[in-house]
């Protein structure tokens, strides 16, 4: 049978040496009710079936071209270096666990370490954690940190963030009793605002205006960021937002219909010891050579049990492992250059749409990034339309907003080229 | 080996930018439209790396990893079994990996139709009605699992405050039920290394949510009295919570559904060889009896005459617990295993798992001690105790098994063990790598006894020796105060150090 | 620029080491009159870009799905198993050079010396060599051993041996002198005959009967064989042929428009040192630990340089070593069956065409493997009917040999499942 | 590291065979139909592994390898740069991998257009008229262009019976010639290590079919009076036949169509990243002038407005020099990376190739013996004479280099340099990098005035020390001759070895 080892021979001599006759006294600790006859599932395919049947699942999926993909809400087409798989798929990576033995283990420790300092660096905050599972765990675990650090039990959601993010943030408040207001007024009872920037929308927030009444508050800011962004747009730590958080999936990975991507998060100094997850740190050898190990691991649940920050065990590190090749790939002026592109993309598509009879920016005195809201007679059946001509239209946010109906959320990157964004008008037209 | 610098140590101011696609329209740039403090005053300190360069770099960190692919990993509790390469080429099928997760349903039937049958696989393995997929890792499995718990309780209005988790059970368990809102209690293990009636007796109360349990529990034993435990749990209203990453070693022998449990969480990073990636990611679903399936988090994925949708209106729902649906590519890998498998094959393998442990459990029984009764399911738990008086501990063995191209057990897990060494050798390895592991454990505590200081000096063999983690700590904690340089726990460069233009 | 790794500085830097001034001072002795002022080709584009136009090539190629394939002729789809790509696709394996540092070249050696030894046990000879480029051009090096070896420059090719291989042979055979005759009469002047098992069109051939010919002739007996079959077929070594040759392409290389494949050469042991090419043998170190090494070198080039067996350097490494992976996979029993289901279906469909009306079988009365020529009706309308269904149905012979006019070989193999059997049947009756 | 046993060693003899697809179809079985004579009395003896082992197996024999991916790879005449990663994405596109070679030529217009811009593109490198793509490799190249060279003289009625080929020219030159049928002349090179102009002279007669030359040759001299030799050559109505295997030494600075070669082979693996497999498959693409191309190899692409065909009737080809069309999968490859470079960047590769050359060959000069004169152009030939005295030759020098995880130069090549060192940076490498070799040489030279014989006892950390070729040598004849025990040249397993039928 694939993937197992033994031989029959192999067995009998395993059972000889053990001393049992058979598989049944090696069980004899279940109680025999118990004991089923077999699993109620078809036996084993060959690889070469095996194969055709998941490929035919896929085959019953529709691909739209990176080119004609206009559809962001989170989940970005962007180009992806060859470099990335390259090294995601070497076994050394993959098919090694969580780095406890150091030492048999310096590869993923270091580019760990790697990751941490460039998602410290994009941030310009202190330290970051070695990954979490999304942007949306991320969101809420930072909500988490401000609720131990400032022992209020309330965090304020302003304006529109990822609503999946506001979701997760809401299941994870009700554990643990905290309260989850929409507004940008905090107050006493204020553990931390939450904003993202650019927004849900796309739309740029007063990052700075929002951070400063938090802290005149007393309570902490907290930054869901695009990565991608902060090559142009001011990090957090330049308007001292006190932990950033934010979706990876821009730095390498593929939409794989929504997972797995990688939750990073960043933080102030004075915060660190509330960090949830793993922390790779350097430590050094009797000879004095440098290498990498996990840290501070006395926030985790491994140590402190119930009383860790967080219950995160296994996290993203092969996904935190493709952001640090794709940032080593880009460097800090190809990161900019993409995002750059984007962004005059955006906004002449923005332009171009707005001048669409009927069509209307939905914020038009607002400043966005790479995607933007517009209002557009007849969405619904309009996405529909292009859907059947190979394109991935708008995202229709009224599903989430009922106050925003009509509106559709178009996103450009480096991979909608020009040709592409006059298709995309000319299907519109027709 | 040697060590490898670091990335930003190897970078050059004037190394040129990939060559990057142009906007090829006429727009904006950032700065003719964006107000001043709304841009970034000072370029990330990213390193500039030509491909060549940065290729090799990681190519060379890559050698310093121990990995499934070419070491035996026997890291108890962690089923680190063989992946197979099929499961790799099924999830990076374009069909797969380029869907948008916000595209509309009838675009992605297949994806929807995997999902199902995913679940009913692993319905039919565990013995429970529903399963979300959604949980991203096993702890996030149990986090929503018990919030599922707590809703159900809630829907009954009673009030239940206390979740009870024996001493042996794993860090992320007590962890899951402090976030989830429980008061934690801990359940003693008797002599016999299982749980003690008595004292699950004493602890159970009113106030119970749940007992989390684990079976085989992580000492490798089966629960034997689980049958009275479940009826002694149901009887004071409470709900049986398993923590699945022990799952390998029984698939078609039994099933936690029938032994009573509730709910359960799988590890398909475990069980269902989707890889490790060096710590994750992973996927943890959920499985639940009819009693729970109201409460499972949205969406879940529903089949109405062949046609698949996600239903995002489940009023009871917990709500979401991550973003879209889940760690989708795994659950991708995790399918297309069970496929080639089939119920015959992951029979054989459980059966195996546990022929494999026993074995190994055998040939070492004589060179460490064995603090429980055998047999034992698919691991066992070991401890260096004997080794005492030579003052060697479980951690040097571990370090001398490195030298020796075996990564190590787990040590020092369970708790509840002194000096516990962890091993689970699992279904994918043959008897002679077995043989020889058996060896090299005879060897270095053989040695123990004639060189002790010999092991506290491995391991010699790897690119660092045995780093000095108290020092490390040390390190950090002055860091913390700002009384120490980096690198620490982020490399940084000389404060002038951020980029100029390119060149 | 991609690919380059000096910055402006440290080209400045080693210019000055060099205490060169310039490029130009670097090149002084190239001739003025040849500088160029630049390459006549367009500057280079981004890894997107490239990667698109590339893709867009690939996109103007029809892909015939494998189960749907019926074409061999030489080449032909089988099931590849996962490990072969992802062995031959580890750098430390594909990025290495023809192993002359045997020391730190261990997996190269050794692999290629596991493919020697499956090589000669498949066709059941003493030596294999560690591979050549293809089948034709083993098959013409085969005829040069005879050559030497026997002294005489004549070769023989019986039956129908593939017309590509023929052809090879005759621009090998014509730089040396050696006359190429059609037939199965050896005599005197005979060094070799040639023939292939099962042929061209798939027949079986009297490999005993052709071999004992051309010893009682004094020539050597060269059987082109296929390797597959082998696990099935008498081995050239069971009826004493002296040199097996032929195409490694079943055993886990794509077909790839007919390249890079890899043709393989075994030989009894008395001709060993008449072998081109590389040859891997054992070898051992002061501790006496087994490794592996370059052997018999004195036979080629690089040593004997005009006196060499051949001048072949570099050879198909890679290949072989994916053909060694794929028979470890498959093991001699896997490997039986997928030759086993392959036969079995060819026959099935032979069956089925023969019925149809107006068609038979162009050589009733002769044996086929899994490959076999039918008579039909408008061949060549009845292929491109099939190829407009999506088949890529037999191919036409006629191109080759005038005589089989009308005739179209069909081959089957664990990939052409029984329902696409049915699909076939049904395109070719509607 | 350690060695690993071989997979027949790893074999057992019941081993499950892989899951497969039934026949599915009623056909008879081959023992039903076949003869008994046309059937394989005993299955060959394969090994019996399980997936898991074998794939742990390869990874370990991938891990005992040096290769450009982790290691500097100075291999003289090898041309050793990075091999992008691209590439490998292009040239696995089902669009190229899966084609059939005979499919009709309006199902591969795509793969046809490929071939031809390909040989646009080498036309404009090298400067010549027309280029075929089939050769497998360099040697394979060369024995096609002189087979052209031979049908051509023949087609004028001459008969030109001998080849000139420098004396330091690489084997598979003389090699080639022989095997076209020609007679080998040797050139004797100069003091200043090019060819010498007076030997050339007196070689060069009415027999003489042509020249061979390498340029740079295999010195990395730069042959001055090329256009000189050129016209000497043609003036007795011989051609001249370029050696294309460092032509990473001037791409977009010089042409040899331009130096007045008639033919040029390229090494695709070599100058144009194809990777090198550890020894192949690569490519040797040949180009020629007009004079030659009624005579290349069928069947060659033609392209009419816009269609693409192959042209298989050219009355005075050569014939066909191998099946089907090329290394198609690496001509994707070469493609690949030409279109990623472009023109600019094949013109700064080849700079950037001469620049490290002369650079590390500034930084190695006081170390070895400079036996001739700079400037190099992309690679250099030191001497380890210089330590003669102290008994350390350049092999030892080599081992020295494994121990600090560089592959080795090319050694005791070129044959008119003793004690030869042949190192070729190339491009790809960084100064980071070489810095640390020559460092590393430094060392090696230093070691062997106080310490030879430590030198003589390297490799100590690779699997295995340094192989006694000599004993090996010995062994392999007295195998041949039946009196040395396997195994040899191959694995031999016990008689009866041979497997059972599957259980
Ligand atoms: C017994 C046990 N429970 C829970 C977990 C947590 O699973 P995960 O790491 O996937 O969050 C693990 C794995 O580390 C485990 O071994
Ligand atoms: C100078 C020279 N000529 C010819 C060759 C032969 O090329 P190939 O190995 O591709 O046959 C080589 C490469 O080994 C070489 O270095």
């Amino acid at each position: 049978m694939p993937y197992l080892v033994h031989s029959p021979e192999d067995r009998t001599a395993m059972f000889e040496i053990i001393g049992a006759r058979s598989m049944d006294e090696l069980l004899v600790d279940i109680p025999r009710s118990l004991r089923l006859e077999a699993l109620q599932l078809p036996d084993g395919l060959s690889e070469m079936e095996t194969m055709r049947q998941v490929t035919a699942l896929a085959g019953r999926n529709r691909v739209f071209p990176d080119r004609l993909t206009f559809r962001g809400g989170g989940v970005y087409r962007r180009f992806i270096p060859a470099a990335v798989a390259a090294v995601t798929s070497k076994p050394e990576f993959y098919t090694a666990y969580t780095p406890y033995q150091a030492e048999a283990s310096q590869g993923t420790l270091q580019a760990i370490f790697e990751y941490q300092t460039l998602i410290a660096e994009l941030t310009a905050l202190d330290v970051s954690n070695a990954s979490l599972y999304d942007g949306a765990t991320a969101v809420a675990e930072a909500a988490m940190m401000a609720y131990v650090h400032t022992g209020r039990n309330e965090v304020l959601v302003a304006g529109y963030v990822h609503p999946e993010y506001v979701q997760v943030l809401r299941a994870f408040g009700e554990g643990r009793g905290i309260k989850v207001r929409r507004g940008d007024q905090p107050n006493k009872k204020t553990a931390a605002v939450i904003f993202q920037q650019p927004d849900f929308l796309g739309l740029l927030v007063d990052a700075r205006g929002l951070t400063q009444a938090a802290h005149d508050a007393g309570a902490l800011a907290i930054a869901c960021v695009d990565p991608i962004s902060l090559s142009i747009l001011a990090p957090p730590g330049e308007y001292s937002a006190d932990i950033a958080a934010g979706e990876g999936q821009q730095l390498g990975l593929s939409p794989s219909f929504g997972g797995p991507h990688v939750g990073f998060i960043a933080c102030k100094r004075e915060l660190v010891r509330k960090l949830p997850g793993r922390l790779v740190g350097t430590a050094y050898d009797a000879q004095g050579r440098r290498g990498f190990t996990l840290a501070l691991a006395a926030r985790e649940q491994h140590i402190r049990r119930e009383k860790a920050t967080s219950n995160i065990c296994t996290n993203h590190s092969l996904c935190a492992l493709a952001a640090a090749v794709y940032l080593t790939y880009m460097g800090p002026y190809g990161l900019r250059h993409v995002a750059e592109v984007s962004f005059k993309r955006a906004h002449a598509l923005a332009e171009r749409l707005a001048a669409l009879p009927g069509w209307e920016l939905a914020f038009p005195e607002r400043q966005f990034f790479n995607e933007f809201p517009v209002r557009a007679p007849k969405a619904p059946a309009l996405v529909r339309k292009l859907a059947r001509k190979g394109i991935l239209g708008g995202l229709e946010v009224s599903r989430w907003f009922r106050e925003l109906k009509g509106v559709l959320t178009f996103t450009c990157t480096e991979v909608n080229d020009a040709h592409a964004l006059d298709e995309l008008m000319e299907a519109l037209k027709a | 080996m040697t060590t490898e610098p670091l990335s930003f140590e190897l970078s050059r101011p004037a190394v040129d930018p990939p060559r990057l696609p142009d906007a090829e329209v006429a727009g904006p740039a950032p700065s003719d439209v964006l107000p001043r403090e709304a841009l970034r005053s000072r370029a990330p300190g990213l390193p500039r790396l030509s491909e060549p360069e940065s290729m090799r770099h990681f190519s060379r960190l890559a050698s310093m990893n121990y990995s499934i692919s070419e070491n035996f990993y026997p890291l108890g509790s962690c089923t680190m079994k063989y992946n197979p390469v099929l499961n790799e080429q099924a999830a990076a099928l374009p069909g797969f990996a380029s869907l948008h997760p916000y595209q509309d349903e009838d675009t992605v039937q297949g994806a929807l139709e995997l999902m199902w049958r995913l679940e009913q696989a692993l319905c039919a393995i565990v013995g429970v009605d529903r399963v979300t997929l959604q949980p991203a890792a096993g702890a996030h499995g149990e986090w929503t699992a018990l919030r599922m718990i707590a809703a159900f309780h809630h829907s009954r209005e009673e009030k239940r405050t206390e979740v009870l988790v024996p001493d042996s059970a794993h860090g992320t368990n007590p962890a899951s039920a402090a976030l989830s809102g429980f008061r934690v209690v801990e359940v003693r293990s008797g002599p016999d290394g299982r749980i003690s009636l008595a004292d699950l007796e004493s602890k159970l109360s009113p106030q119970t949510a749940a007992l989390m349990l684990t079976n085989p529990n992580t000492l490798g034993l089966f629960e034997r009295e689980i049958l009275d435990i479940a009826e002694m749990v149901h009887a004071t209203g409470a709900l049986l919570y398993y923590d699945g990453a022990n799952l390998n070693a029984f698939m078609g022998i039994c099933r936690p559904g029938d032994m009573g449990f509730d709910a359960v969480h799988m590890n398909l990073h475990k069980t269902f060889t989707t890889p490790h990636g060096g710590g994750g990611p992973g996927a943890g679903p959920v499985g639940v009896k009819a009693d729970l399936v109201p409460f499972l988090p949205t969406p879940t994925v529903e089949r109405t005459n062949g046609h698949l949708t996600l239903d995002h209106r489940r009023p009871k729902s917990i709500g979401r617990v991550r973003s879209f649906y889940g760690n989708f590519g795994m659950l991708v890998r995790a399918y297309t295993y069970i496929l080639a498998m089939g119920g015959d094959g992951l029979g054989q393998a459980s059966q195996d798992a546990v022929l494999s442990a026993n074995y190994l459990r055998k040939l070492v029984e004589t060179d460490l001690e064995m603090p429980h009764q055998g047999p034992c399911m698919h691991e066992f738990v070991a401890s260096a105790h004997n080794l005492h008086d030579t003052g060697v501990r479980a951690l040097d063995i571990a370090k001398a098994l490195l030298d020796r191209h075996f990564y190590a057990p787990t040590v020092y897990f369970p708790l509840v063990v002194s000096e516990a060494i962890m091993v689970e050798p699992t279904e994918t390895e043959s008897k002679a790598t077995l043989d020889s592991f058996a060896r090299a454990i005879k060897e270095i505590v053989g040695q123990a006894r004639t060189d002790p200081q010999g092991l506290h000096d491995e391991p010699k063999n790897l690119p660092v020796g045995r780093l000095d983690e108290v020092a490390a700590a040390r390190k950090i904690n002055a860091w913390l105060q700002g009384q120490a340089e980096d690198p620490v726990l982020r490399w940084k460069g000389p404060l002038d150090g951020g980029p100029k233009e390119p060149g």
